[in-house]
């Protein structure tokens, strides 16, 4: 099975090596891309340096595989992609990277939307804010409806 | 029979609890549900919201005797 | 006025520096990349090899900065990045590429769609199909509702 | 008053006329819109779709004194 979780940030190299793997599938014509950076939110008056992540690993990567096969199912997707850092994340960098391919626009989009509500929802990922000061707050993850 | 049973915390709930993990007698949960084992054992967590994962599967209820994990599991972050 | 339309395909290093250049926006949560593959479809059983983008320029940079300057206004977006190529793009290269940012994923993603569906229904950019046997066909936009 | 208006065609319908663009006196387009003029010119061109654009607008309709340019221009194709 693919491992989706990967220890510290996504590069913006590693994902243009993965755009460029896909060049050969000629059947593609439309790819769509989420990536998550980490916020420097303010918290109480304290900004957020950066977000350590934690997860339940093996129940998260059978999670996100569960997901991945729903979503194949669902949509007509060519390909997908779905990479999590673990461990610590500074502000600005990527924490998550979602890519899906397909013949046409419209699944691509409908694909990625359900994907990063469904890795936001279930996928047991821990993320322990570090604020400026040392001290840490716990995030939580809110729904869009 | 002695059977085994791990139980895993994450995050905030590890923080409180100040371990990740404990392996308890599968007998301590008989005739008792996770949830009140937990908050016999560890008196305020139930301040603290979470979910339970018995064998990687979201549950609140298990088979002791049939049982390897409990994951105690606060809300989610990915993203 | 910034420039969009750029000669030849869209290479995958660019995307990278792109996504590179938003890493000291911290208050960006959110990045939504849409990508325009060349599909070697099939066409009267000719494979197209590809396609030969050309334009009404003058009028396609003001349309293309009319979309950005609506989506702004009605999106709550930190950045917006299009970029569409001209002239020839072979099967299987990036010919459009669409990058908004914002703070959270929902106005990401709904500024995607919205300058998806505006480049391609309002843009005056036009496509030749080269097929395999050296013959054409003229490629035309269909809308997704 | 020898105002002229450049007349722009792209894609399959510069196929058609065989040309990119070409210069046009005003006048000629007095009393006629330009899809008048068009057909006139290029018989058969109406039936290739198109839309017209007058000085980077869409219209299909011109003040021949005050235009500087029509572009004629089949279905779009970007992304």
């Amino acid at each position: 099975m693919k491992k989706s979780l990967k220890e510290g940030q996504i590069l913006p190299e590693f994902i243009a090596d993965s755009i460029a793997k896909h060049q050969h599938k000629t059947n593609i014509g439309a790819h769509q891309i989420f990536l998550g950076q980490v916020r420097a939110d303010l918290i109480d008056e304290k900004e957020v340096v950066a977000i350590e992540y934690t997860a339940h690993e093996e129940m998260a990567e059978q999670i996100i595989h569960e997901i991945r096969e729903e979503t194949f199912e669902k949509f007509d997707l060519t390909c997908m992609h779905i990479y999590h850092s673990l461990g610590r994340v500074e502000k600005g960098q990527i924490c998550l990277f979602v890519f899906v391919s397909s013949g046409h626009r419209r699944a691509a989009n409908e694909a990625i939307v359900h994907l990063v509500e469904a890795i936001k929802e279930r996928v047991p990922i821990f993320g322990k804010e570090i604020l400026e000061d040392g001290s840490h707050v716990w995030k939580q993850n809110t729904s869009l409806s | 029979m002695d059977h085994k049973i791990n139980i895993v915390y994450f995050g905030q709930i590890a923080e409180g609890t100040g371990k990740q993990s404990e392996m308890i007698e599968a007998k301590e949960l008989h005739n008792k549900s996770v949830r009140e084992f937990l908050n016999q054992q560890y008196p305020g967590i139930d301040q603290y919201a979470f979910t339970i994962a018995v064998d990687n599967k979201i549950s609140e209820i298990c088979d002791p005797e049939n049982t390897r994990e409990i994951a105690v599991l606060p809300p989610f972050a990915g993203g």
